[in-house]
């Protein structure tokens, strides 16, 4: 081992193409700290070959601890999810003795987010951050993380038998940042009970036969509401991945960065009208951001019959349900636009390897990431959540084959994922501050619709408007 | 004096005497309507409380059936228990006491010393100096925080005691509130304590300290409560869970349960239990600290 | 028309017994004055007649209506509250005028009464101060004159001069007199003052521990004090009592004194006999106390001179020692012109009493023994 | 015994030192707070208005001089003008209610009347909360759908009501909350304050034939008027603080409806990474707050009675 | 060994001159008593002994050694204050213990000590009370017991009395007397109270406005007041100042008041001539003034009986009216025994007094003419 103090700036690695930008400033004045580096590891040249990526990340350093190391693993994990993910790392505390591994819950992706970034201007760091795959730019531009390739370069690791898109979700120029871990995608909740009783047959597939269903719903008086709308704006990137429609310019930001987004078109009014219709017409209710599960409890409560969420809800939905004997769930892909030419994007979150960590923390990290990876634990991590098993190997794993006889709602995720096609528009989008997008230009439009009735094409225009000024304030401020 | 221009005045204008049992009864229904008024006002401060508890103790459904719902459940105190296994609020609430107690006592004791100055000891820059401290009372904490946080990142203090206690050692609030319990001393009674023998310490310690007892009890409520109730600085500078307060405990601990209602709510319930017992018991002295003076500018 | 009577009339605070079984009938235009020590219940009986506190039991009866229970706003009275009781934040004029702005008399009106009230007790260039602009003095004043707007037909006043210096004290108690003379008013006046009790009233009403003493015309209280209470508690320096053994003799009785004794004329044994008592308490005004010639030793502790006149202390010889006192034996004051010849202190001395200015009491009632 | 004879020459030297000695005392007394108060009130509010000449990068190296662009930003964006705004409204929605309700319930136990100490207790009671165990509470009570007002209303075959996720309600509840939490403050303050008012007042104002409402508007709204004043001021300085019940119930949203201006700084700060652009926010806000306390002891200072 | 002068010592405060270039010699073991009205300096002369508050020009001197800048702790004194100062949050024991304690006195002989002191006094009993809960008198000699355990050789006391009850006040006074004689010690006493000036002290010292204006045996002051103020302050009921016309007649000098006129001997024209002066201040004392036969028209205003004496306020004819006043005209108090036949209200009357009875004063300067 040796060097306990690992190099904090892997300003040698880097993600981005360098894009012509022309906007450089003037050469920044710092007031403090003189030593700052005034480029930015976007702004590095390319090309460092893997080889040299490989020596940040001593995979063998463990042999060489003396006594067991203990990283530190933030993450966001609530409820059902983090009992199971607590438990898998029991086991895996358990199962050797050289890594000890502590989590710690930071809230949610957000929370967690901005107590990284916080960190980073001092104070105390943990080894592995669980950060949503909208960080991915950030996390790159951070300079804070070591990137995962540089392991699995060390290590000869494989991905063979991984679902491909997980992988290529977090790559950037062929270098991998985070470790896929909990991986997700929307789908339909729907009370087949109040369905029936509404004469609604197989679950809607589109947008347009939501709506249909939502109207037979109201009409019935079966609920006051067909559908249960939060202000997530993921579902709405995922309607583009499906379309296999591109969110943001430079090929979904993944060639060049990206300055603007791509939704004004005509694909962007038909999402906005139907959601702006869809409230405005009484046909579906607007519950807030769902961070408090108001969506699902509106199902539970007979408000709505409908809702869409993350596959990561359906384990605690499937257990609340119990207490509600009028509710039956049933779950189905989520709905298109129309067209399904591209597939569901990879959701939920991945792993991070924080750059402050000795070689020894390093190796742990890799040692206990690509255990919790192994076919077994994303076995047991599928049934006990829902999030999709990202191995293909762990779907014959007899916890999985019993658990999709046995609940065949658990595989929906699965099957819309491999489903999908590979390419820019259904990797995802890469923007900066994707997680500030969102929130000062997606939900603002939203619940101008939602709550004031603002025309869908004024909402989307002024959505537009915020979201280019978003981009264009983190590309300025990080001097791209 | 124009005798006429007064109105009607005199005893035999009343309204003749009433017999005592018609005055009784008057009298009783007027201390009955008031028992009403209060009991509604009681009512209505204590619902959120009330309601809080109710659904403490009510699981899943339950919690959603009204009325049922306004009712506990079984006494089931079991999710108490739950919510010291779930969320190590037992950790957070010594915490929380161990870094309001360390602010209580330094503030109690860096007001005391500074109220002495501005009260007894005369200096060129005294007045300066005090209205330097008042200033401070016009900054809010959130103006300092992001250069606090820097200040903080820099000692080294993110995760630690210091960095929870020691930026808040200092009030110039409690100084005022001391200074005017001093200013309250006789000034007779400093006379006196010079010629038994005594400096200014020997005075600070041995007569204006104990004096201002009833001042420097509501300081210690007040310190207590406020710093107990801290919120924004502790969410900030606290990612380590040994080190979290109980507000940001409940805090992560709603967000972590977003379906366990009556989880969240045993942990409120749990998180304002030591501080109610704490206003029952000095209660009186909170009141009577500030009835001396202290507010009346 | 507006006496005020009280019938019986008790007020019991949980376990104080405040005042006790009252029986008093002040009439009309009487200057009523209320004296006894602190805690003996004057302030107590004054706000039983304003109503501002309820009485336990009995009755009170205000120009021969019952107002037992009748609301203090209801009730035809002023008071003068001990401190004043003015509003701080109204000005002089406002103060005045407040008990006319809460009857609805027009601002006009008012304006012209507070003015009459405040030119007539010389206020009239303090009326935009406030109270605490004023003067001690001044604010007695203005409280007088709060009261006076209303023209009420009886007034209360709780020590109104307690606060005031010597010198405005004498001149407002003048003042006080006038008033009533010219308002024909009944005033009720509460003090503790020896020299307000005797001076100001035409009646003195003494209390102690809530019940009545003694009632009567200042003389009277001063010159034929009903029991050892009211003896010991009108008068400054206060009358001298000391006990005395009852010896009989032919012709009358003998008071033996320390060494000395006195002498009482027949009259009086059959007062005494009938008491049927062995020793009796003599009070002796220290003004009637002759030193010279007298069937009582002393010796003389100290002399104060006041100018116009002396006190002589003297311990008289053969009586008791008191512990806890610094100077032994029974002390008596001798009240003496400055034109008399003064002792030295130390000096032994006799004293004596003309036999009509000598009170005696039962030492154990406390209740006068009168031939 | 211990006399000393001093020199008639040496009378000033004596005095001054004597003098220096008592500022030495001084100075060694107030140093703990000086420390305090200098590195983290005097030093960091400084710093505050250094920092807003700056714009940085998210992760904190970056740093580029703009000048005044921030100030002038900030002051001319519609979105801290609307946090502004907010602002204003809560506090117009919080303080003179929490006045209002804290006095009448002091006024309403300030009685004499068996079981008072009960009442008493209750009344300031929700001093004992936090900012984050009244959020918490306030749950149970506005949640769409725990929430006891939404399980009545539901129980009564109503629609529920979005309280805190409706622009028209969320300030509301947010205010409800600050106004609850506040009373148990505002009422023993405002108790302390009555019982400190002679008596001998309101007697006399009794015989004077004055009704109760005029006792009350007569007497004891001015002689409490520093008291008030006082509340009036701290309330609104704190109004202008406000955080916990934002960042527990609200966000911010909907649509910045709750988008209190502290809430702005520290998401400008702590989630949008702007330190910049959230130190220009807090030296507009410190002005304001400036102002606004001076305008309030300007215009109030007039109607306020400050004892004999 | 513990005289206290004064020399020159004055003090400001900012513009108020609180003592005026005071020259006094307080002799070792004397009584001496200050008064003046209220703000006159009395408190701030006693504090500058005290060494409590610093004189801005002068010097001190304390057993003949200048002690103008030592430290309070550092001079040997005690004081007793108005308020007694007596720390609410210890016991009678441990408030007669403290300035022992500052000493490192040891315990054991503190505690000795503290007994002495405090059987002494008579506090026996009560050493482990507070003072809120003794009487006011008790409170007195607690503050006595804490001055006296430090056995000082000068004792300063400002208006200890001042806060008791008449009764009390009378015993206090003479036990206070007493200890003064028992100790030897050098006593100075601060009170406004009449009484107390003219019999507690060896010497009174009268000041006004900071400014000494006579120091004298007590009954030296009383009769020959240096000047109006004097007059007007020492003695009460005041002495009766009335302003007179100066007439030359042959053989004396008649002074005019209202409609009548007093004849002055021989002896008075010379001192009168010598000021040139054309009006003059006259003072007489109430008890001087005899009702009867006299050169001075008045009609009685009040009579006011205080039992063993009668003062009766008269209104001079032909004076002048004073604005503001309830009463016109001059008024002069008389003081007569009770036994004298008391005039009724509204009677004229003729006064008349003694020439060797009247004190003449300058109007102007105030200066008393000597004959
Ligand atoms: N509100 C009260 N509660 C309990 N006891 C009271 C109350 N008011 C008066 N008392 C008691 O009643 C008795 C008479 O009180 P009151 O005030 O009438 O005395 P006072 O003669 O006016 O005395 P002072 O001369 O000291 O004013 C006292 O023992 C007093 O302690
Ligand atoms: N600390 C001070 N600051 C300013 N002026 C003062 C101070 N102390 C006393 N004075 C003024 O000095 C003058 C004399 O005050 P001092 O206290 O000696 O009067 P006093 O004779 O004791 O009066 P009293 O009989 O009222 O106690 C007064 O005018 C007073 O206002
Ligand atoms: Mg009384
Ligand atoms: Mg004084």
């Amino acid at each position: 081992g040796g060097d306990d103090d690992a190099d904090p700036a892997p300003a040698t690695t880097e993600a981005d193409t360098p894009a012509p930008d022309p906007d450089d400033g003037p050469a920044p004045t710092d007031p403090d700290s003189g030593d700052a580096p005034a480029t930015t590891a976007a702004d590095a040249p390319d090309g460092d070959p893997p080889s040299e990526l490989a020596a940040l990340c001593p995979v063998d350093a463990l042999d060489d601890a003396d006594g067991a190391v203990t990283i530190e693993f933030w993450h966001s994990m609530t409820v059902e999810l983090e009992e199971t993910l607590r438990s898998l790392v029991t086991d895996y505390n358990a199962s050797q003795d050289r890594v000890q591994v502590n989590l710690v819950f930071q809230g949610s992706y957000n929370e967690s987010l901005d107590k990284y970034l916080t960190a980073l201007r001092g104070g105390t760091r943990p080894n592995i951050v669980q950060l949503e795959e909208t960080a991915l730019q950030l996390g790159v531009d951070s300079d804070g993380f070591v990137p995962l390739q540089a392991c699995v370069d060390a290590s000869g690791y494989s991905f063979d038998d991984y679902i491909q898109r997980t992988v290529s979700a977090y790559t950037v120029d062929d270098v991998l940042w985070p470790m896929p871990f909990n991986t997700s995608n929307p789908i339909l909740y729907a009370n087949r009970a109040a369905l029936d009783a509404a004469g609604v047959g197989p679950l809607p597939t589109t947008l347009a036969e939501i709506r249909t269903a939502a109207e037979a719903i109201v009409e019935s008086g079966v609920a006051p509401n067909g559908l249960s709308l939060t202000s997530s704006s993921w579902i709405i990137e995922q309607l583009f991945g499906l379309a296999d429609v591109e969110y943001v310019n430079g090929a979904n930001g993944r060639e060049t960065r990206a300055t603007e987004v791509l939704f004004d078109s005509e694909l962007g009014l038909e999402v906005f009208t139907w959601l702006h219709d869809m409230v405005n017409d009484g046909l579906a209710t607007y519950v807030g951001s769902g961070d408090d599960a108001e969506h699902f409890i509106a199902l539970a409560l007979g408000q709505a019959a409908m809702t869409i969420d993350t596959t990561a809800a359906l384990r605690s939905v499937l257990i609340g349900a119990r207490d509600f004997p009028d509710v039956q769930v049933e779950v189905g892909p989520m709905p298109s636009i129309g067209s399904r030419d591209g597939g569901v994007l990879v959701g939920g979150a991945a792993l991070w390897l924080d750059a402050e960590t000795s070689d020894e923390q390093r190796a742990a990290a890799w040692d206990f990431m690509t255990w919790l990876n192994e076919p077994e634990q994303q076995a047991t991590w599928h049934a006990g959540t829902g999030y999709v098993p990202i191995r293909q190997s762990a779907i014959e794993l007899p916890a999985v084959t019993d658990l999709w006889a046995e609940e065949p709602e658990f595989r929906t995720a699965y099957d819309q994922l491999v489903a999908g096609i590979e390419s820019s528009a259904t990797a995802g989008p890469v923007i900066g501050n994707h997680a500030q997008l969102r929130e000062r230009a997606m939900v603002p439009a939203f619940e101008q619709m939602y709550l004031n009735a603002m025309p869908p094409e004024t909402a989307l225009q002024q959505a537009v408007a915020e979201a280019n000024a978003v981009i264009a304030d983190y590309n300025r401020r990080t001097g791209n | 004096m124009a005798v006429e221009t007064i109105p009607a005045s005199a005893p035999r204008a009343v309204p003749p005497t009433v017999s005592p049992e018609r005055r009784r009864r008057r009298r009783r229904v007027r201390s009955f309507l008031n028992y009403v008024a209060l009991t509604i006002a009681a009512v209505v401060v204590l619902t959120p409380i009330y309601v809080t508890i109710a659904f403490s103790l009510q699981t899943g459904p339950q919690a959603l059936q009204f009325p049922g719902s306004m009712w506990p459940g079984e006494l089931d105190l079991s999710v108490f228990r739950r919510v010291f296994e779930v969320s190590g609020i037992g950790r957070y609430l010594f915490n929380s006491a161990l870094v309001a107690a360390l602010i209580t006592v330094g503030q109690v004791l860096t007001s005391i010393t500074a109220a002495y100055v501005f009260a007894e000891l005369e200096f060129k820059g005294r007045n300066l100096l005090f209205v330097a401290f008042l200033a401070t009372l016009m900054v809010p904490a959130e103006v300092t925080i992001v250069a606090n946080y820097d200040t903080i990142v820099s000692f080294g203090w993110l995760d630690s005691y210091q960095g929870l206690v020691v930026p808040f050692l200092a009030t110039a609030f409690g100084t005022f509130l001391i200074r005017q319990a001093f200013m309250g001393i006789p000034r007779d009674l400093r006379d006196a304590a010079k010629l038994d023998g005594y400096g200014h310490m020997g005075f600070l310690w041995s007569v204006a300290v104990p004096l201002a007892r009833p001042a420097i009890a509501a300081l210690s409520v007040f310190s207590f409560l406020l710093a107990w109730n801290q919120y924004l600085w502790p969410l900030l500078i606290t990612n380590d869970d040994d080190f979290r307060t109980v507000q940001i405990g409940l805090r992560t601990l709603a967000s972590s349960n977003i379906t366990e209602f009556n989880l969240v709510f045993a942990g409120t319930v749990v998180a304002s239990i030591p501080i109610f017992v704490l206003l029952i018991v000095f209660q009186k002295q909170l009141v009577r600290g500030l009835t001396s003076g202290a507010v009346k500018g | 028309m507006a006496g005020v009577s009280f019938n019986g009339t008790s007020k019991h605070f949980d376990d104080v017994v405040a005042l006790d079984q009252l029986d008093l009938e002040i009439p009309d235009g009487e200057f009523l004055v209320l004296v006894g020590p602190s805690g003996c219940g004057k302030s107590t009986a004054l706000r039983i007649i304003a109503g501002l506190e309820e009485a336990t039991e009995g009755t009170l009866h205000i120009g021969g209506v019952d107002v037992t229970d009748v609301e203090p706003q209801h009730r035809d009275l002023a008071m003068v509250f001990q401190s004043y009781a003015l509003y701080p934040h109204k000005t002089v004029r406002q103060n005045i005028e407040f008990p006319l702005k809460s009857r609805k008399v027009p601002p006009a009106d008012r304006r012209a009464e507070a003015e009459t009230a405040a030119t007539m007790l010389g206020l009239g260039e303090l009326m935009d101060r406030r109270p605490g602009q004023l003067s001690g003095g001044q604010r007695q004043r203005v409280a007088l004159a709060r009261a006076l707007v209303r023209r009420p037909e009886v007034f209360l006043m709780d020590e109104p001069l307690s606060n005031l210096d010597a010198k405005t004290r004498v001149q407002t108690r003048a003042e006080l007199s006038e008033l009533h003379a010219t308002l024909g008013a009944t005033f009720i006046y509460v003090t503790h003052d020896q020299v307000e009790a005797m001076t100001m009233g035409t009646r003195i009403a003494v209390l102690d521990q809530g019940r009545l003493q003694q009632v009567g015309a200042p003389d009277d209280v001063y010159d034929r004090p009903a029991n050892l209470f009211v003896a010991g508690f009108i008068g400054s320096p206060p009358m001298n009592i000391v006990e005395a053994a009852v010896e009989r003799i032919d012709g009358g009785i003998r008071l033996a004194i320390g060494t000395g004794a006195f002498d009482l004329p027949e009259s009086w044994g059959a007062a005494v006999s009938a008491t049927g008592i062995e020793r009796v308490a003599i009070g002796i005004r220290p003004e009637h106390l002759r030193i010279g010639d007298g069937p009582i030793d002393g010796v003389v502790r100290t002399v104060e001179s006041l100018g116009h006149e002396r006190h002589i202390v003297c311990e008289l010889a053969g009586t008791d020692h008191r512990p806890g006192d610094l100077v032994p034996g029974d002390l008596v004051i001798v009240r003496q012109s400055a034109d008399d010849p003064a002792p030295r202190m130390g000096e032994a001395i006799h004293l004596g009493a003309e036999a009509r200015h000598l009170h005696l009491f039962d030492p154990d009632s406390g209740e006068r023994i009168d031939p | 015994m211990n006399r000393r004879p001093v020199n008639d020459r040496a009378r000033t030297r004596t005095r001054t030192r004597r003098r220096w000695r008592e500022r030495g005392l001084a100075f060694t007394l107030l140093l703990p707070s000086l420390l305090v108060f200098g590195v983290f009130v005097f030093y960091p509010f400084a710093r505050t208005f250094w920092l807003g000449f700056f714009e940085t990068d998210p992760f904190g190296g970056r740093r580029t001089f703009v000048g005044l662009d921030q100030y002038t930003d900030t002051l001319t964006s519609s979105s801290f003008r609307n946090s502004l705004w907010v602002t204003l409204k809560f506090t117009l929605l919080t303080v003179p209610t929490g006045l209002a309700l804290g006095l009448g319930l002091a006024i309403l136990a300030h009685q004499k009347l068996r079981g008072m100490g009960f009442y008493r207790t209750v009344f300031s009671s929700t001093v004992a909360t936090s900012v984050a165990v009244a959020s918490l509470m306030f749950i149970s009570l506005l949640s769409p759908s725990v929430g006891l007002i939404n399980q009545a209303i539901r129980w009564f075959g109503g629609e529920p009501i979005f309280f805190l996720q409706s622009p028209g309600w969320a300030l509301v509840a947010i205010s409800a909350v600050t106004v609850w939490q506040n009373l148990g403050i505002i009422f023993i303050v405002t108790s302390a304050g009555l019982q400190s008012l002679p008596d001998d007042l309101y007697e006399s104002a009794r015989l004077d034939g004055a009704s109760a409402w005029s006792r009350f508007v007569d007497i004891t709204v001015p002689l409490l008027s520093p008291t008030l004043l006082f509340g009036f001021v701290v309330l609104t300085i704190t109004s202008f603080q406000t955080f916990g019940q934002v960042d527990l119930l609200t966000n911010g949203g909907p649509l910045e409806a709750t988008n209190l201006i502290v809430f702005s700084i520290f998401e400008t700060a702590f989630r949008d990474f702007n330190p910049g652009s959230a130190a220009a926010q807090a030296v507009v806000l410190f002005f304001i707050v400036l102002v606004l306390t001076a305008v309030q002891f300007k215009i109030l200072e007039r109607r306020v009675f400050y004892g004999r």
